[in-house]
């Protein structure tokens, strides 16, 4: 216990000392503001946390730094106002996006594929590049006809600002639908399947490592099989699926959105493992560019989609009441009225923004761990992080492992988009801004350490909220009269200064391990 | 103080977590002599070296250099104080050619490192000396090759020819003959030989491989488990039946 | 003496052909529009102006990424706050000749003794912090000054987060009057630094920062101390920048503390990955890719250009895996192998 | 005699480097083969060859009677390859009971196989709870021993066992390795002749990247210039 004191003596006394300014902080507090700017920074640090832990497990085990992580983040963030908002046109998408995934989940059986097409060396050269503008130019010709309800940028009538105020008044605009333009269903559907299977064995030839693989089982073509019959299904069922979500409650929904945003996140992150970060771990310092690059086209299709203009999504009726026992005072009147405020301490806290999203971080950070402590998966991304060839060694599948990682990694991300969409809002902006408090967050906990990314999400939250406080209420300086404002820049000032001084005196942040 | 002695360990002792790696060695090297430490795989030969040569610090304990105190010295201060190492895995710029290589380390003493408006090769000693190192190892021919595209063998050589090049007075050799082909080691020993006796140069040398130092060296130590088991002329240490035991683990018939 | 003259001409040709080309480039671009070269010289010319203004642009960017090149490239430190040294140089510039009216030699000192000044602020951290540490602390550094600058309090001197606007340029060398002379100048200094940095990469400790690169701990073993040398590289690197920040600062009409951000130093690395990690030309040659770029893009695309830049940038990785001049480095090896098989073949 | 692994002329690189240039290892089942060799000769690279850890870029690999060269590392080792890292990489992180379970290829491999291992290696079940770090070597080497026995494995690639042990615990050990030889064809690396010349029936010489010798164990053991040439020992 002594030994262990002494090794982490350095760590402890930073943490006292920011406590100790953290108590002088509350000191100037009444009870009330404190209690407000307390929860503030923790649902920022619930949020940053989301980001962080996600970039950190995907730079502890793939030594990937995932600059798209931010971007990533905002993505997510606008699926789940799109499946919240408009539910139709997810309905609509539901379709196309089965179809041109399906297409990688055949992954294991192209080697076999790739094997059997015996071409000479110049064909092979040009094989997949053929394949690959073949499907671009199959989902050039299919997708603009194919018809998804969605909403007009020019019209502002029809905007998403529209739709979501209108959502957020608790009056939805009904959705206008869309058909086929000049094409029939099957051959669009048909289309779609075959620029999937096209592409991705277009993509997969690019990768030349690969060269063998051992027998087929079923489970090489379940994913596929259960990708083709979503697809399917929801177009044929389109019209009822959607009446089904449009008239589901507000709650129902929202988890429906959520769910939504995290998978497609873990899709995405397995698709841009898979073709786009894979053929780079031996050039680790161009994967910067490359997410670099991802990132700008992020942020670029999320402005042609969804417009410039910020908007909020509305919150699930659960927090969003404002009946006549709101403020609650207590969690049964709470339940009673669904209210959006409750009174806690004297001080008026909002339950979705300041208790419900801590408490999704805090269900996050506990599923996370076990899933790393009690699992097998948790299993081999702890060892991989030490050891990634001697776990290879001992016949397990790393590569499956990195994929499932990274899926894990963005998965998180878009979570934390699509829950801080209601209380944060959505702008193109948001992505750079929390990219930038997840990668200070690490630092200060330490850049691969699980419980670092949380240890450090809190402190960045919670020291960003308390000096904004500040900033309203003023710091008298002891023994003067004076009382000094913070302006909004010291805001950031505030996390990055306390980053450097921890990173001069603990280079592996406060519970990193020592390289 | 005894000016015979050139290096001179006083107790040094470094421990890792609970392996104690290195355990209370004292050694002491005469000048101008190649004195071998020799032990098997584990014996702590190689933690020994690098607490030497500074790269490591002792748990506790002096190395001492011709009398004055060098245990805490920054690790690039030695070659100053001249004790030059070499690395038991090959330790060399990969994607510079040899000659770079080479001059690096001969570099490292001149006057005028900080020159950054001055091309390189204006200095015509470091040059010259350069040249001199890589015909002495034998790299003439491979002189602009980089460092990486050169057989294992040759690459032993490169690292040899670096730590001659500061012309240090003392050489630290962690295996130099290590993963070489059995040909080319008597090759090299002679070499290594050569430049201690014309260059009045003293050689520690480092080997887990008892035959490669038995012709060549004056003295011979042998550490086991940490400690200094033993330490004679080569007779002496080949007629020493601990010494057997523990190199061999009893199998004496080998080696009648 | 003769020969070794001719011999300097052979070597360099290419170079001193584009070095020709960007002197004559202003009077080219002249007569296209019909404007004769001492209308150009008087700088009347519409167009040629315009391109003056695009490489006087490109010709500070490219000092920009020279000198992340050298402690990036050459020295292999990965810092994220390079802008900072950019910035500091502009910043200063313009409020030495706005709010303290400095003569330009002034402020030339000043930026001088600042860029020696954050050297060593960031070689302070040096021996803390490495690798992607030491990267983080940069980018925590230049944040800091980031904040500063668009603080409200500083905002008579700097303009806040709007920028510092309304610098008085020394009449000589007025871009809106004197631009050709501008676009001189601007050239001179970045093939003079280009010139040193090329000594500095080929001169003892030029080699030993190169050294540091590839194996820091032997070069330590050698007897360097490798942290006076990476001192010296950030130092030198710290003063091209500023020099760069000092011209933008009389270039452009107003400093933006954008160009304090991170964005501002991933451009630099972006540029440098374009264009090569330690080559320094291929520095020179990304900056020239990455404005043309960016600027025709967002000239005839608008608003989706950076769609299209993300795109590119993802490809070059994919496809341009070294940067443009190292890849042709490999490539052209690899040609003139070939070269040398098939008249080989011949010869048989 | 049946042959388990048939590696036939590989030549490894790594990087640049030309590392294996031509090595044929034949391994009988059921036996214990030892690779000998000096340092960085080439050993643990032919054995990281065979797991395709280092893919060797020309040459077979037979394992089984199924070529597995080009195959992806992980696919090859799930074939039945067990193997023993130098320096014994037991993962930090991980407890001795999560290092065993790790290996796990089948569900209940460590259930299974649990008693087998203990009644090998007795300290394992009194440490099963520690995490990694803090076993002494020998306790290690045992770990990772014992982690290549959880799953089914017909073949064990067992790198440098003595390494850096007291004379006692190579001896426990020996008599382990020796133990699982009549479960599993064993390959060794040993520096340590005697020790090797104890266990192993074969021997095959590698130097610089080349099988230059091989033969049966008792007959190296009486051809000292052999020994002399190739390995050094005085």
């Amino acid at each position: 216990m002594n030994a262990f004191f002494r090794k982490n003596l350095l760590s402890a006394a930073t943490l006292i000392v920011i406590l100790i300014f953290f108590i002088a902080a509350a000191q100037g507090m009444n009870s009330q503001d404190f209690v407000i700017t307390f929860l503030r920074g923790l649902s920022v640090g619930a949020v940053t946390f989301l980001v962080a832990s996600g970039f950190s497990l995907i730079f502890g085990l793939l030594d990937v730094l995932n600059l798209a992580h931010g971007t990533l983040f905002m993505i997510g963030a606008y699926i789940g106002w799109t499946v919240f908002v408009r539910p139709d046109t997810f309905a609509d998408l539901l379709t196309p996006f089965a179809l041109i995934l399906s297409g990688f989940a055949l992954r294991d059986m192209y080697p076999l594929l790739s094997a059997r097409v015996r071409l000479g060396l110049r064909m092979r050269r040009i094989l997949p590049w053929a394949l690959i503008i073949v499907s671009v130019l199959l989902l050039g010709l299919i997708l603009p006809r194919y018809p998804i309800a969605g909403w007009n940028l020019d019209n502002y009538a029809e905007s998403p600002v529209t739709y979501s105020f209108m959502a957020s008044q608790g009056t939805p605009l009904p959705p206008p639908t869309a058909t086929f333009d000049q094409i029939s269903p099957a051959l669009a559907i048909g289309g779609l399947l075959l620029a999937s299977l096209f592409g991705s064995f277009g993509l997969f030839l690019f990768d030349q490592s690969v060269q063998r693989s051992p027998r087929l089982s079923w489970r090489s073509y379940a994913g596929f099989v259960v990708l083709l019959l979503v697809g399917l299904i929801a177009f044929i069922f389109n019209s009822a699926l959607t009446a089904f979500l449009l008239g589901l409650n507000a709650n129902w929904l929202f988890f429906i959105a959520v769910i939504v945003a995290t998978l497609s996140g873990a899709g995405l992150g397995a698709l841009m493992e898979a073709t786009l970060i894979r053929p780079l771990y031996s050039r680790p310092i161009y994967q910067l560019m490359l997410t670099i690059g991802l990132s700008a086209i992020g942020v670029q299709i999320v402005q042609a989609v969804w417009g410039r203009p910020e908007f909020v999504m509305p919150k699930p009726t659960l927090f969003n009441g404002s009946g006549a026992s709101c403020p609650a005072t207590s969690f049964s009147s709470w339940w009673q009225g669904n209210c959006s405020t409750i009174l806690l301490l004297g001080g008026r806290v909002r339950t979705y923004n300041e208790i419900f999203i801590p408490l999704i971080g805090l269900l996050v950070l506990v599923a996370v761990w076990i899933l790393l402590q009690r699992t097998r998966l948790g299993m081999i991304i702890r060892a991989g992080v030490q050891d990634r060839e001697m776990v290879e060694a001992l016949g397990i599948n790393v590569r499956r492992v990195f994929t499932m990682v990274f899926a894990l990694g963005v998965g998180l991300a878009t979570l934390g988009g699509a829950l801080a969409a209601p209380s944060m809002g959505l702008s193109n902006a948001m992505g750079e801004s929390f990219l930038l408090n997840a990668l200070i967050a690490l630092a200060i906990g330490g850049l691969t350490s699980y419980p670092g990314a949380a240890l450090g999400s809190l402190l960045v939250g919670l020291i960003q909220q308390f000096i904004i406080k500040y900033g309203q209420i003023g710091i008298s300086i002891p023994f003067t009269s004076i009382v000094l404002k913070p302006t909004p820049p010291i805001v950031p000032a505030s996390t990055v200064l306390l980053m450097v001084i921890i990173l001069l005196i603990m280079p592996n942040g406060l519970l990193g391990k020592k390289e | 103080m005894n000016h015979d002695i050139i290096v001179e360990t006083i107790n040094l002792s470094k421990q890792f977590g609970a392996l104690v790696a290195v355990d209370n060695v004292n050694i002491k090297v005469r000048r101008n002599s190649l004195h071998a430490i020799i032990g098997p795989n584990g014996a702590g030969k190689t933690t020994f070296f690098n607490l030497l040569s500074g790269n490591i610090e002792p748990t506790s304990g002096k190395v001492m250099f011709k009398g004055s105190d060098l245990t805490h010295q920054p690790v690039h201060r030695m070659i100053h104080h001249g004790i030059g190492r070499s690395f038991q895995i090959t330790n060399i710029f990969p994607n510079l050619t040899v000659f770079e290589n080479v001059r690096l380390a001969s570099q490292a003493l001149e006057k005028s490192n900080f020159k950054f408006w001055m091309n390189v090769s204006r200095l015509e000693k470091c040059e010259y000396r350069t040249w001199e190192v890589i015909e002495k190892v034998g790299l003439k021919e491979r002189a602009h090759a980089p460092a990486r595209t050169l057989p294992h063998g040759d690459q032993r050589k490169l690292e040899l020819g670096m730590i001659l090049a500061p012309d240090p007075e003392v050489l630290l050799l962690d295996e130099p003959t290590a993963g070489m082909a059995a040909e080319q080691v008597p090759e090299l020993l002679a070499l290594i030989q050569e430049i201690q006796k014309t260059g009045n140069k003293t050689v520690i040398l480092v080997e887990h491989n008892m035959n490669v130092v038995m012709s060549v060296s004056d003295i011979i130590t042998v550490m086991h488990l940490g400690k200094v088991l033993a330490e004679g002329t080569p007779a002496e240490i080949a007629a020493n039946r601990e010494v057997q035991t523990a190199y061999l683990g009893g199998l004496y018939e080998l080696n009648v | 003496m003769q020969k070794k003259a001719f011999s300097f001409f052979h070597n360099n040709r290419a170079s001193l052909i584009v070095l020709f080309a960007l002197v004559l480039l202003p009077f080219i671009v002249g007569l296209f529009e019909g404007a004769s070269p001492i209308v150009v010289w008087e700088n009347q010319g519409g167009i040629s102006k315009f391109v003056e203004g695009l490489g006087i642009e490109i010709f500070i960017l490219a000092l920009y990424a020279l000198s992340y090149d050298l402690i990036f490239g050459v020295t292999g430190l990965l810092s994220f706050g390079h802008a900072m040294f950019f910035a500091v140089g502009a910043y200063l510039t313009g409020i030495a000749l706005k709010s303290f009216a400095l003569s330009l030699p002034a402020v030339i000192g000043l930026v001088f003794l600042a860029a020696i000044l954050q050297a060593l602020l960031f070689g302070l951290v040096l021996p803390r912090v490495k690798g992607i540490t030491f990267a983080l602390v940069t980018l925590g550094m230049a944040s800091m000054f980031h904040i500063i600058v668009t603080s409200s309090e500083l905002g008579n001197y700097t303009g806040a987060d709007v920028g510092l606007q309304g610098v008085m340029v020394p009449s000589f060398i007025n871009p809106a009057n004197e631009r050709l002379r501008f676009y001189f100048v601007a050239l001179v200094v970045l093939i003079l630094i280009y010139l040193l940095y090329q000594r500095f990469v080929n001169s003892p400790t030029g080699r030993v920062c190169v050294a540091i690169r590839e194996n820091e701990g032997r070069a330590k073993m050698l007897g360097y101390n490798t942290f006076a040398f990476k001192l010296a590289a950030l130092m030198l690197s710290s003063f091209a920048a500023a020099l760069a920040g000092v011209l933008h600062a009389l270039y452009q009409p107003i400093v933006s503390p954008n160009v304090a951000d991170l964005s501002f130093t991933v451009t630099a690395l972006l540029i440098v990955l374009i264009g090569g990690v330690g080559t320094l030309s291929g520095a020179l040659i990304g900056a020239f890719v990455y404005r043309l770029l960016d600027f025709g893009l967002r000239r005839y695309i608008g608003e989706n250009a950076s769609f299209i830049t993300g795109t590119i940038y993802v490809a070059f990785v994919l496809f341009i895996p070294y940067g443009m001049v190292g890849t042709w480095r490999l490539k052209s090896f690899r040609v003139a192998q070939g070269w040398r098989r098939l008249l080989a073949a011949f010869k048989t | 005699m049946q042959t388990i692994l048939d590696v036939q002329g590989i030549h490894t690189f790594i990087g640049q480097y030309h590392i294996l240039q031509g090595v044929d290892v034949r391994v009988p089942a059921g036996s214990i083969t030892a690779l000998l060799g000096r340092n960085g000769a080439g050993k643990t690279t032919t054995l990281k060859s065979i797991l395709g850890l280092t893919p060797p870029r020309q040459g077979k690999v037979i394992f089984n009677g199924r070529e597995v060269q080009g195959m992806r590392s992980f696919d090859i080792a799930a074939m039945g390859i067990g193997f023993v890292p130098e320096h014994r990489a037991i993962f930090r992180d991980l407890s001795v009971e999560e290092n065993l379970k790790l290996a796990e290829r089948a569900k209940d491999d460590y259930a299974r196989k649990r008693d087998f291992i203990f009644d090998l290696f007795p300290d394992l079940k009194r440490l099963i709870a520690l995490p990694g770090t803090s076993l002494s070597g020998g306790q290690q080497q045992m770990l990772a021993i014992a982690r290549s026995l959880v799953a089914d494995n017909s073949l064990l690639l067992i790198d440098e066992p003595s390494e850096g042990l007291a004379p006692v615990i190579i001896e426990h050990m020996m008599s382990a390795i020796r133990q699982l030889s009549t479960q599993s064809t064993i390959v060794l690396v040993e520096q340590n002749f005697l020790v090797a010349s104890k266990l192993a029936e074969y021997y095959i010489i590698i130097e610089e990247g080349r099988s230059v010798q091989s033969g049966m164990m008792k007959d190296l053991v009486n051809d000292k210039a052999a020994i002399h040439r190739f390995l050094g020992a005085a």
